[in-house]
């Protein structure tokens, strides 16, 4: 009895210091959602199989996805969300073929103006009947356009090297 | 206050909690990747050991001994090793979220580390003066707030090494465990010389 | 060096490689015969590249303008011979990676016609504005390597209020004697642009270091220089890399120009010798940059020397000047600690390149890398105060962060810490390679954020159109049932009636 | 490409020093090489083949576990770095000791002390330290049985097949070099019979100028380290900033509580020229890898190492320190260098970026 007694009383005791405790203690949630949303690239292109980004970034936060989801963002946004997310992933897993362009197969092209309607940064340009183009700074080179293509004239093609974007190997480890 | 002194180099170097005891070796192994992050970790138990240690003093003097409930010892030292806990996580959350964020689960988990159970059970077997017990207590905290950094230290320039496959991950942490706990033995005989 | 001052005297920074500057800066200067033709890349300078404002055959006249200037940093380029320009495209770029850069190729006509030039007698009674316009007009960037554009700095350093011009005739690279030789052959040019500059940013004193290694310099300078009290000669140390800008200010003024900032913030100002001897000729005689001294050295060289060359000739045309004895197995434009690895021969001399350095294999062996052990030469060796062991451990394991916490932007690829290295690590490599990975990381996030603002504006605009044809398609809809409402109004009035 | 060049240009500098591990390895070996003559000289025939059959264990070692790892050993082997362990160990081991300690110690730093973590470089504790610290821990009996000097080509010496049998067959009681005691020790066990110092210093094994006195092997000759330590400096091999640490790191709490308490505290002296103090400051703590990379972190270091082997000297229950200070330093060599680096040019010692002054 004396037993029952104490230990409750024990506990109520630290309960209710506990209790002043968090309250005076008290943070607000995390955002985190709205921060992950932050570090997607916001095309809503659904490679990762959700509809958006803003739900790619509610899974991530609720950890029913990998930080690894976004072919898009590549390593530099896979990096950034297992940051965020305090996980340490191996990123040797991750292809990450440097950025990806979207390039319109001049001949094939029939100027249809499918891709330009999907195209969610507006990156291609062109009106019907006209041959399209893709203006390289804006495309993310998420892919949606591809599958619209009916001739399949658009390709993806890695970003090429050019003078100031080019990069010293690591040296090889000996 | 010679004994005093002795007694808390004896407490936290020579009898350290992780290296001559072998308590705490969950955290030891699981948050000593940074420095900053043992350091933290390293904080959050000593407030905790030396707060649940006084308190469990005061339990044990003046409320097991006294009613003969020796055999609630146990439940009622992690009640309040929780509470402590508890309020330290809370703490942690409002001055660091960042620290808390890289602590993660093992905050929390200072609940079942064995050190801060350890501590206590130790002290009520020797019986010491509050005082004695509150010392004694905060130099184990000491001891393995140091190791902890050292630790994550060495696990720090251990994640740049090119150490062969066969010993990667765990296996080497144990092995620099146990060279530094050969160190450490240097302090034998110190106490009680 | 005694004992005690090897135990005592011990420098706080850089290195003292062999300097091999003798027998080349000795060798009185050559001039290359006229080429066949030049090449002349559109950059050469940092910032925007160049605007071509010639077509292809056109006939050009030497000092005329190729390509204009374009954008606010840059620098414009002109016709090294007169002739005729063949081809603007793509040669080789006077980088490791060969890749290409665009390029006016001229067709020397072997006349040498110097366009009508606009010389200047006093250019002390021109506005500092004009000095800066006529410097940027004739293209004119800094010569030590760095090639930025001399006139953007002198607006720098009007703007900032520099007090101080430092003239760097420090040329701690080895091999080198560019800038040795035009101290020695027309120290009054160097002196006479010092003057022009100091005239131009508002400077009140000139301070010119020179390394104590090149006594003839200091001595012809020190003669130029005597009757202008204002422009001092200050001999320094010679130890690598006092020719750079940071350490040479700390060296002669004691000011430490802060992380991320600019030398004129400490009220300094620094340009190259050879430099200040082109803002000489662009004022006072009014031509352009089209020519320049270049050391051509090398245990490939049979007569290694400087030669004035003009830009746009090829590293070919340069060795068959000198004489090569062997095939040379490394090719370099600069020095051999901080230089250019070039693919081949066939790279156009451009503005930045002091020196063209042909090494023989035996020269470019080096002993295989070994694992660091971590003896804290390079730490000794930054001039810098960085740890390049930790940075380059960091990036090994691929940690580019943990690097950046080092302070690996406040790197500047000197080159120190794996001169030194006894394990051979190429750790400045290790440096470049994450400085582009970072760089690169950099520019993909911009993208993404530019992907993400498009793709946000787009969804407004879809917003937008769905909400405009809801709209006027209730309004047609009311209009519709306006006139069906009017018709049905008629129509009963229409039985009343 | 250029003709010979390969695929992958190399980045600048395209020139180097003609340093080199292999170099940096030689010049310690010379320098350590008088004391370890001297050593052999002193306790003769047995101590040289400690030394080789510890040299040889080392270097056995790091091959053995190169070829497990499938790499060419050559070049590894070539940088000396296994046989300076080696040496190192050999030297602070006690001269006598039968030919199993130097063959377990030697294998015992080189694999568990080095190339566990990867080989050279990579290893957190002094290999050589390790080795002795383990050996200290696992026979203690062995490791504290010092000889009284008995020089070479002496009398009462042991001849070359005598020492054989030292060290191959264990020690031969005839000889009545058996059972000396080093001073440290000494007065430990005189301090633990509640002798004091006063007393008990009278009757001591009282060190010659020259380092004449029952120790480990190459320990005794303070000269002859010092000289191949300053030999070091001067080299630019080691910087002096562990070294003075060190030594001032145990002479400097020596002096003071020797002037407390002369019965109680051995002399700064005595603690400076007795057991492994002198090798320990100029050899063992200097190691590259396992010690701070900046002189500011080389003089906490070095002052650690000090302080922590005079205070195990004084109140742990090993007569020696510098082993275990060593390797405890060691363990904090991370924990300094993040500390402690090197101000950056251009900013404060935060990190900050500087003011410009104008």
């Amino acid at each position: 009895m004396l037993a029952v007694v104490s230990l409750t009383a024990l506990g109520i005791a630290l309960g209710t210091l506990l209790g002043v405790a968090a309250r005076y203690l008290a943070v607000e949630e995390n955002p985190l959602e709205a921060e992950l949303q932050a570090l997607l690239p916001g095309s809503q292109c659904g490679q990762c199989g959700f509809v958006g980004c803003a739900q790619a970034a509610a899974a991530l936060a609720r950890g029913e996805a990998s930080p690894t989801l976004c072919p898009p963002g590549g390593r530099a946004v896979t990096e950034a969300i297992a940051a965020k997310l305090g996980i340490r992933i191996d990123l040797s897993a991750v292809r990450d073929d440097g950025p990806l362009l979207a390039v319109v197969a001049e001949e094939i092209c029939t100027g249809c103006c499918r891709c330009s309607k999907v195209c969610p940064t507006d990156a291609i340009i062109g009106a019907a009947k006209q041959i399209h183009n893709i203006i390289r700074e804006a495309c993310t080179g998420c892919g949606a356009c591809l599958e619209r293509c009916p001739t399949e004239a658009i390709g993806l093609m890695p970003m090429p090297v050019t003078l100031p974007h080019w990069i010293w190997p690591k040296p090889a480890v000996a | 206050m010679k004994e005093y002194a002795l007694m808390m180099i004896g407490a936290a170097l020579v009898n350290n909690v992780i290296l001559a005891r072998f308590l705490g070796l969950c955290s030891f192994m699981g948050v000593t990747t940074r420095i900053d992050t043992a350091a933290g970790m390293g904080l959050a138990t000593t407030f905790v050991i030396t707060v649940s240690s006084m308190a469990d003093w005061a339990v044990q003097n003046y409320l097991l001994a006294p009613f003969g409930l020796g055999f609630l010892r146990t439940v009622t030292f992690i009640l309040v090793i929780a509470s402590a806990v508890q309020f330290t996580e809370l703490t942690v959350r409002k001055v660091s979220p960042s620290l808390f964020q890289m602590l993660g689960i093992y905050l929390p988990l200072i609940t079942t580390n064995c050190a801060v159970l350890g501590v206590a059970l130790l002290l009520v077997e020797s019986r010491l003066s509050f005082l004695a017990s509150a010392l004694f207590a905060f130099a184990s905290s000491l001891g393995y707030s140091l190791v902890m950094v050292i630790f994550a230290g060495l696990r720090e320039r251990l994640a740049l090494a090119t150490v062969p496959r066969l010993f990667a991950g765990p296996p080497i942490g144990f092995i620099v465990a146990s060279l530094l706990a050969m160190a450490f033995m240097g302090f034998s005989g110190i106490s009680t010389g | 060096m005694g004992l005690i001052e090897r135990l005592f005297r011990e420098p706080r920074w850089g290195v003292h490689p062999d300097d091999h500057k003798r027998p080349a800066a000795d060798a009185p200067l050559r001039v290359l015969p006229r080429p066949a033709r030049v090449h002349l890349p559109l950059q050469q300078h940092v910032g925007g590249a160049a605007r071509p404002v010639v077509l292809v055959g056109q006939k050009v006249l030497k000092g005329q303008l190729l390509a204009q200037s374009q954008g606010n940093i840059s620098a414009p380029i002109h016709a090294p011979v007169s002739g005729t320009v063949t081809a603007i495209g793509e040669v080789t770029a006077p980088h490791p990676s060969g890749l290409g850069l665009a390029a006016i190729t001229v067709e020397a006509d072997g006349a040498d016609r110097w366009i009508e030039t606009d010389p200047v007698a006093d250019p002390f009674a021109l506005a500092p504005e004009e000095i800066a316009r006529r410097t940027a007009a004739a293209g004119v960037v800094g010569l030590g390597g760095a090639t930025f554009p001399a006139a953007v700095k002198f607006a720098l350093g009007r703007r900032l209020s520099v007090r101080t011009l430092i003239v760097n005739g420090g040329e701690c690279e080895p091999y080198l004697s560019s800038d040795d030789r035009i101290m020695r052959d027309c120290p009054a040019q160097v002196v006479d642009g010092a003057r022009i500059i100091m005239h131009a940013i508002g400077a009140e004193s000139a301070l010119v270091g020179i390394e104590d290694n090149k006594p003839e310099a200091i001595a012809a300078m020190t003669r130029a220089a005597a009757t202008y009290p204002e422009v001092k000669i200050r001999p320094v140390p010679a130890r690598y890399p006092m020719g750079s800008d940071k350490q040479l200010i700390e060296t002669l003024t004691g000011k430490e120009v802060p992380a991320d900032a600019r030398a004129a913030e400490v009220g300094v100002l620094v340009h190259n010798v050879s430099t200040c001897a082109a803002v000489h000729r662009a004022i006072r005689l009014g031509q352009p940059l089209v020519e320049r001294i270049v050391t051509v050295n090398g245990g490939a060289v049979t007569r290694p020397g400087n030669v004035l060359a003009p830009l746009g000739c090829l590293v070919d045309d340069l060795l068959a000047c000198c004489g090569v004895k062997e095939k040379p197995a490394r090719l370099l434009f600069g020095g051999p600690m901080m230089g250019t690895l070039l693919p081949h021969g066939r790279v156009p001399l451009v503005k930045g390149a002091s020196g063209v350095l042909a090494f023989t294999a035996a020269e470019t062996a080096v002993p295989a890398t070994g694992p660091c052990i971590r003896c804290g030469s390079c730490t000794r060796a930054c001039p810098m105060g960085l740890l390049p062991l930790e940075m380059a451990a960091h990036i090994r394991a691929g940690d580019l962060d943990g690097a950046v916490g080092y302070s690996l932007s406040d790197c500047i690829s000197c080159g120190c810490c794996a001169y030194v290295c006894p394990s051979h690590i190429p750790l400045v490599q290790y440096f470049s390679h994450a400085k582009g990975e970072l760089a690169a990381r950099e520019r993909a996030r911009l993208r993404t954020e530019a992907g993400r603002r498009l793709a946000e504006a787009r969804l407004a605009r879809l917003e937008r159109d769905a909400k405009e044809k809801a709209e006027l398609a209730a309004r047609r809809q009311a209009e519709r049932a306006a006139a069906r409402a009017r018709a049905g109004a008629a129509k009963p009035a229409e039985q009343t009636t | 490409m250029m003709p010979g060049s390969s695929e992958r240009p190399v980045a600048a500098p395209y020139a180097a020093t003609a340093n080199s591990v292999r170099r940096v390895m030689t010049w310690v070996m010379a320098a350590l090489t008088p004391a370890t003559l001297f050593g052999f000289w002193l306790y003769g025939w047995p101590a040289v083949y400690l030394w080789i059959v510890t040299v040889a264990a080392a270097t056995l070692g790091e091959g053995f576990c190169l070829r497990l790892m499938r790499r060419d050993a050559g070049p590894t082997l070539g940088d000396g770095s296994a046989v300076l362990t080696g040496w190192l160990l050999a030297v602070s081991l006690p001269p006598w000791a039968p030919w199993w300690i130097g063959a377990f110690g030697g294998l015992f730093s080189v694999i568990v002390g080095k190339q566990v973590f990867g080989g050279l470089g990579q290893n957190l504790f002094n290999p050589a330290m390790v080795g002795r610290v383990a050996l200290l821990i696992s026979f203690p009996v062995q490791m504290t049985a010092w000889v009284a000097p008995l020089p070479m080509f002496s009398v009462s010496a042991p001849g070359p097949l005598t020492g054989l049998m030292i060290t191959f067959h264990g020690m031969q009681p005839a000889f009545d070099a058996v059972a000396s005691a080093s001073l440290l020790g000494f007065a430990k066990t005189e301090m633990a019979r509640g002798i004091d110092l006063a007393q008990s210093l009278l009757h001591a094994p009282v060190p010659s100028w020259y380092g004449s006195r029952p120790g480990s092997l190459g320990e005794t000759a303070s000269w002859l380290i010092v000289a191949g330590g300053a030999a070091m400096i001067c080299l630019r091999i080691i910087s002096w900033h562990i070294p003075l640490a060190m030594l001032l790191g145990i002479a400097v709490p020596a002096a003071l509580l020797h002037a407390v308490d002369p019965a109680c505290y051995l002399d700064a002296g005595t603690h400076l020229l007795s057991g492994g103090a002198m090798l320990g400051a100029f050899f063992i703590a200097t190691d590259y890898v396992t010690s701070p990379n900046t002189p500011r972190g080389q003089l906490v270091f070095g002052a650690g190492c000090g302080l922590l082997s005079y205070v195990i000297r004084t109140w742990a229950g090993y007569p020696e320190g510098v082993a275990f200070a060593v390797l405890l330093m060691n363990s904090l060599t991370p924990v300094i260098d993040s500390y402690c680096r090197p101000r950056i040019y251009g900013r404060d010692r935060r990190g900050a970026a500087l003011e410009p002054e104008k």
